[in-house]
């Protein structure tokens, strides 16, 4: 029976299939989430388009594209860690989360020196923090910067629930069954490409508006 | 009314009659439905009850043919009915052209009325009867809705854009007007009555009002006060679009695209200058938003609308 | 029996508050949920009663005007997201589920305490708003009222509803997944029971649909905390825009609340008509049809909200198109009882009503997609009676049907019979005098959420308060008798209504594991017409070749 | 070890189309820099799906077509009103 993680299931093969399938079903109900959201930026886009093109102007397209590149990469050594995890290589699979948990975490430093500037130059439109915006439209510009603040914030906090996930699983790594470990990873890495995914459309959304 | 006890709400407008006739069809199909199903049912547990001696043999537990037609007949009465009812509610949109324009502005939690000739009037709404009436709302807080029951008409007053409803009333008399979108803690106080008098009442009426300054009027002095007139007006140094007759005139953007100037247009013009720009012209107006409220905008845009010749029924954006 | 019957079940599995909250069996998961969301409906109906009593005088003389609109948000907030939506799934759908597909447990046993438990943090949030002083935004949230001008706990509230959202991703995954891949050998899609179907349909409903909501909510939240203005039209939003977020998610809601009760009215005719039910396959399809075409009507919410004319039109078109496979699952209901050996238990009782009371709020919501019609009516009384009729009349009406056809499984105790049919009957009888002066009510023109009114509207509503007494008695009544049976009640047989369907063929109590040994299917669901079912359609000392 | 290669191809093939879309949106275009940046996005999307996320068999197909078709739905009835 410890072959399997839930009683339901009284053969690891079919359990795993089941994991595989609960992650894309929780993944189509997180698109959904961000879907919603991305369709509020949609019609605030179509609404105020200069005013949006022209705020996407103050951010730093080259900190953004290099953030980009880190999740590719993140995802890539995801990729790799579930490809030794199914041919058993247990040592190479936690180093290569470690290294996907090391490029989340850099993703978050350099997505927060970004909130940084903004913050300083005055266009976090927070806590009644002052917006100070030089640029045609304020108004709509705050409104961009409020909609770019909830987004990314958004999504930042689904990578930190990755990072948090993956160092878990590997506290637990000794206590879990080969079967066990390889259904883990699988899912954690199901989650995490969908949030590589999600930034893959958040950046030329919020970055890139007509350069 | 019978006994005091009412079932029937008034009808007092070309609306009214129309709506119920709809809505007594509809009565009437779901009355023979709905007590033919309760009587299947109700007869089919008295006469197969347990112990009784009803023929039970040939059961089946599908019936394509059955299940085919009660599906198709549900299809074809779904349609009519949809189709009934959205012929009516389309006439919404087009109010006739030679209609009264009344202004109602929704605020917490009062109705303000303004009269085409400029009377005020709180809670309160005077009309003629058998003249189409065109009301524009707007809100200045939340959402509100207008709604006369005997009308049969309802329309949400949203902020930040113009709505319209119209009817001509049929019956004179004392009628309710109701908030009907929940407004905040005074929502059920939001409200008063609608009046429906004879053309030669109203006229009096009005009279008795006082001539009041036209809501356009007050737009013409709001609009020098504010300072339009100094970048609008003809002799002006600032070049700015002139606005006579713009209203439901197309007008050519910086982007190449064009658009009618209609409320939604004007509007945003005064508020969000910056949104469409006029081509040929410097976008350097500034934005009024958060220097006028609802109200002043609609005196505005009255004065906007008494600049073009043509009738100004409504169009909704 | 003798108490030994009930060594070896769920329930004699270790006793105490720890063997109960760190359990993990479905079936114990499903009695945590019962008991919180009994506290949930009748805090929900307290509050309902004393609206009424409120409304039953045309002035405000009971309670003040922000006192009336907070009982009415948070009996909305409560009813809606910490009673109705959980409800039938949450409960007999936990316990049900697995025994009714053949399997040990749900898919991720693990996953469904949590969800309780983050159901219960949620209504934390919830019931602090209460008891904090409440919200006055209605269930509804709109905006730019909710974000700009109410003055109550919007936050805490949006954001405990926020929370019990995950509890619902959760069980929905939970049981999508369950279905799926745990159904017992020869159990096809088409041996399913209906109740299995609909539960599945709901899922799906609310995996993809309550993501929705959070996101509105969230942004709800950050409007007021944090001030940004997406919904505010001074800033350049659109308070539309929550509208058709906030519907895309609550009016298939409706649906998430009706489906597992139609699914429970459809093991409950047949069982008592002894009649396979009419029509499975068109059933089984059209709680999926209802399930999919339930996302394509929001806008009927908005007819009047300044929407155009032409998204009216359409989103008209397509509410009539979803009366389809409603009014095909009543046609199907009725015909089951033809030519059955038909009988009257409390839960056919309540079976029965359902019937009567979903067909006349069903009915009426014809009147409500009818475009030109839903202008007078909509945000009246027309409107409200409408929904409880389909919520209340029908969804609550058939989660009694199925708590009372279910109890003797889920306790393995018979309540009074006798006193089963009278609470019925006063629930019918209550709910009718409640809810059907509303429709006149509404037509006339009086509109919802009203804290006083003008004077010719009394009658109707004196009607209505008068009922909503009885029908609260009505729902006092189960209380009583059950919790009495669960101590005195006769002891159960495994099937006691004599049922089809592999629930009734374990033990009443289910022992832990739900099958003493895995169990073959060979038949179709509803097999009342063949003769010898009980040994037949579950072969028990067969192991499955796998 | 075939695997990594292909795993490998798709992360390159990430990389490059992340400069295209970078670069394109310096070109100017009018309206189809939207497009292009969203179609690339949508490439990326795929990529990912089909050589690390092994997007195979019928019941995750079937979960990714039903978020897909919801989301449709959402966009498209939401922007018929507006």
């Amino acid at each position: 029976m410890s072959r399997t993680e839930s009683v339901a299931f009284d053969n690891p093969r079919r359990e795993r299939r089941a994991d595989t399938f609960a992650m894309w079903v929780f993944i189509g109900s997180e698109a959904m989430l961000f879907g919603a959201i991305f369709l509020v930026f949609l019609v605030a886009h179509l609404d105020f388009g200069p005013a949006f093109a022209a705020a996407s102007k103050h951010l730093s397209v080259a900190l953004g594209a290099f953030n980009t590149a880190v999740l590719i990469t993140s995802s890539f050594t995801m990729a790799v860690a579930h490809m030794f995890a199914l041919h058993r290589r247990w040592r190479a699979t936690v180093w290569a989360l470690l290294a996907t948990s090391a490029l989340g975490v850099c993703f978050l430093v350099v997505k927060s020196m970004e909130y940084g500037k903004e913050i300083a130059e005055g266009m976090a439109p927070l806590l009644g923090l002052p917006f100070r915006y030089e640029g045609p439209d304020p108004v709509h510009a705050e409104f961009f910067f409020s909609l770019y603040f909830t987004m990314t914030s958004l999504h930042a906090l689904h990578l930190i629930g990755g990072i948090a996930v993956i160092g878990g699983m590997i506290a637990l790594w000794r206590t879990a069954s080969p079967a066990n470990r390889l259904h883990r990873v699988e899912a954690v890495g199901l989650y995490w490409h969908f949030v590589d995914v999600v930034w893959m459309f958040m950046f030329p959304v919020l970055y890139l508006i007509n350069r | 009314m019978s006994f005091g006890i009412p079932f029937f709400p008034q009808e007092a407008s070309s609306e009214a009659s129309q709506v119920d006739a709809l809505f007594y069809t509809l009565l009437a199909f779901s009355a023979v439905l709905g007590l033919a199903l309760t009587g299947l049912v109700v007869g089919y547990a008295v006469k197969y009850r347990v112990g009784s001696p009803a023929d039970r043999t040939g059961q089946r537990s599908r019936n394509m043919w059955l299940e085919m037609s009660w599906t198709i007949a549900s299809l074809i009465i779904a349609f009519i009915f949809f189709g009934w009812g959205a012929t009516l509610f389309v006439r919404r949109d087009h109010p006739p052209a030679d209609a009264l324009e009344i202004t109602g502005l929704g605020k917490q939690w009062m109705w303000e009325f303004r009269q085409p000739g400029g009377q005020r009037e709180i809670n309160e709404l005077h009309v003629p009867v058998g003249k189409p009436v065109v009301v524009s709302l707007a809100a200045q807080d939340v959402i509100h809705s207008f709604f006369v029951p005997a009308f049969r008409i309802k329309q949400d007053a949203v902020p930040g854009r113009t709505t319209h409803i119209w009817f001509i009333a049929t019956e004179p008399g004392h009628y309710h007007l109701f908030c009907a979108q929940y407004c905040g803690t005074q929502h059920s106080e939001m409200g008063g009555w609608v009046t429906v008098m004879a053309p030669e009442q109203y006229a009096a009426w009005l009279n008795s009002q006082g001539e009041g300054e036209t809501l356009a009027a007050s737009g013409e002095k709001l609009f020098r006060v504010l300072g339009c007139s100094g970048c609008h007006g003809a002799s002006s140094k600032v070049r700015a679009p002139a606005l006579e007759g713009i209203f439901g005139r197309p007008v050519a953007l910086e982007n190449q695209q064009t658009v009618i100037a209609d409320e939604r247009y004007l509007r945003d013009s005064i508020l969000i200058p910056k949104k469409e720009i006029a081509a040929g012209y410097e976008p350097v107006m500034p934005s009024f938003d958060g220097l006028i409220d609802e109200g002043e905008l609609q005196m505005l845009l009255a004065y906007l609308k008494s600049l073009s010749p043509q009738p100004s029924a409504g169009t909704k954006p | 029996m003798t108490s030994s019957a009930m060594t070896g079940t769920y329930l004699s599995e270790g006793a105490g508050p720890r063997a109960w909250l760190l359990t993990t069996d479905h079936k114990r998961v499903a009695w945590l949920y019962l008991v919180s969301l009994t506290a949930f409906f009748f805090l929900g109906g307290a509050m309902a009663v004393l609206m009424r009593i409120e409304l039953a005088t045309p002035a405000g003389d009971l309670v003040s005007d922000d006192v009336y609109n907070r009982l009415f948000s948070l009996h909305g907030i409560i009813m809606v997201w910490f009673f109705l939506v959980p409800s039938i799934p949450a409960t007999l759908g936990n316990f049900l589920l697995p025994l009714m597909i053949g399997a040990r447990d749900l898919a991720f046993p693990r996953l469904n305490l949590a969800s309780w438990y983050v159901f219960i943090f949620g209504s934390l949030f919830a019931l602090f708003s209460v008891v904090a002083g409440g919200v006055d935004t209605g269930w509804t949230f709109y905006t730019p009222l909710s974000t700009l001008y109410a003055n109550g706990f919007v936050s805490t509230a949006a954001f405990g509803v926020f929370i019990v959202g995950f509890s619902t991703i959760m069980t929905g995954i939970n049981f999508i997944v369950t279905v799926h891949t745990l159904r017992a050998p020869g159990l096809t899609w088409f041996r399913l029971p209906i109740f299995v179907w609909t539960l599945y349909a709901t899922s799906l409903v609310m995996v993809l649909a309550t993501p929705v909501l959070a996101a509105s909510l969230i942004l709800i939240v950050l409007e007021r905390v944090f001030g940004i203005g997406i919904f505010n039209p001074d800033l350049g939003g659109d308070p539309l825009l929550f509208q058709h977020l906030f519907w895309f998610y609550s009016h298939p809601a409706v649906y998430i609340m009706i489906l597992p009760g139609m699914g429970v009215v459809s093991e409950v005719l047949p069982c008592f008509s002894r009649r396979p039910l009419f029509g499975y396959k068109a059933v089984a399809m059209s709680s999926m049809a209802i399930a999919v075409f339930g996302f394509l009507v929001w806008g009927h919410h908005m007819f009047v909200s300044g929407q155009s004319a032409y998204a009216g039109v359409v989103f008209s078109f397509l509410s009539f198109c979803v009366a389809i496979p409603s009014a095909i699952k009543v046609f199907n209901w009725s015909l089951t009882l033809r030519k059955g050996e038909i009988s009257f238990e409390t839960p056919m009782l309540y079976g029965l009503f359902f019937l009567g009371l979903f067909t006349f709020g069903g009915l009426a919501g014809l009147f409500l997609a009818a475009l030109a019609v839903d202008v007078h009516v909509h945000d009246t009384y027309f409107v409200i009676a409408h929904f409880h009729y389909i919520m209340v009349g029908g969804m609550v009406t058939a989660y009694m049907a199925g708590l009372h056809f279910w109890w003797p499984k889920l306790t393995g105790r018979m309540y009074s019979e006798t006193a089963g049919r009278i609470a019925a009957t006063v629930t019918f009888v209550g709910f009718n005098l409640t809810f059907f002066p509303q429709y006149v009510l509404g037509f006339d023109g009086m509109p919802r959420r009203y804290h006083t009114y003008p004077p010719e509207f009394q009658f109707w509503n004196v009607l209505s308060s008068a009922g909503a007494v009885v029908l609260a008695i009505g729902y006092l009544m189960p209380l009583f008798y059950l919790g009495w049976s669960l101590f005195r009640g006769a002891r159960a047989t495994d099937s006691p209504w004599n049922a089809t369907g592999l629930e009734w063929q374990t033990s009443s109590p289910p022992p832990p594991h739900n099958f003493k040994s895995m169990p073959i299917v060979t038949r179709p669901a509803y097999a009342y017409d063949m003769k010898g079912l009980e040994h037949e359609r579950f072969s028990p000392h067969l192991e499955a070749g796998r | 070890m075939s695997e990594l290669r292909k795993l490998t191809f798709g992360y390159v093939g990430l990389l490059a189309l992340l400069a295209l879309t970078v670069g394109s949106s310096f070109l100017d275009l009018g309206g189809f820099n939207v497009t292009i940046n969203l179609a690339i996005a949508a490439g990326k999307a795929i990529l990912i799906a089909m050589l690390f996320m092994h997007l195979t068999g019928t019941l995750p197909r079937l979960a990714v077509a039903a978020a897909g078709l919801w989301l449709v739905i959402l966009f498209g009835l939401t922007l018929i009103g507006s």
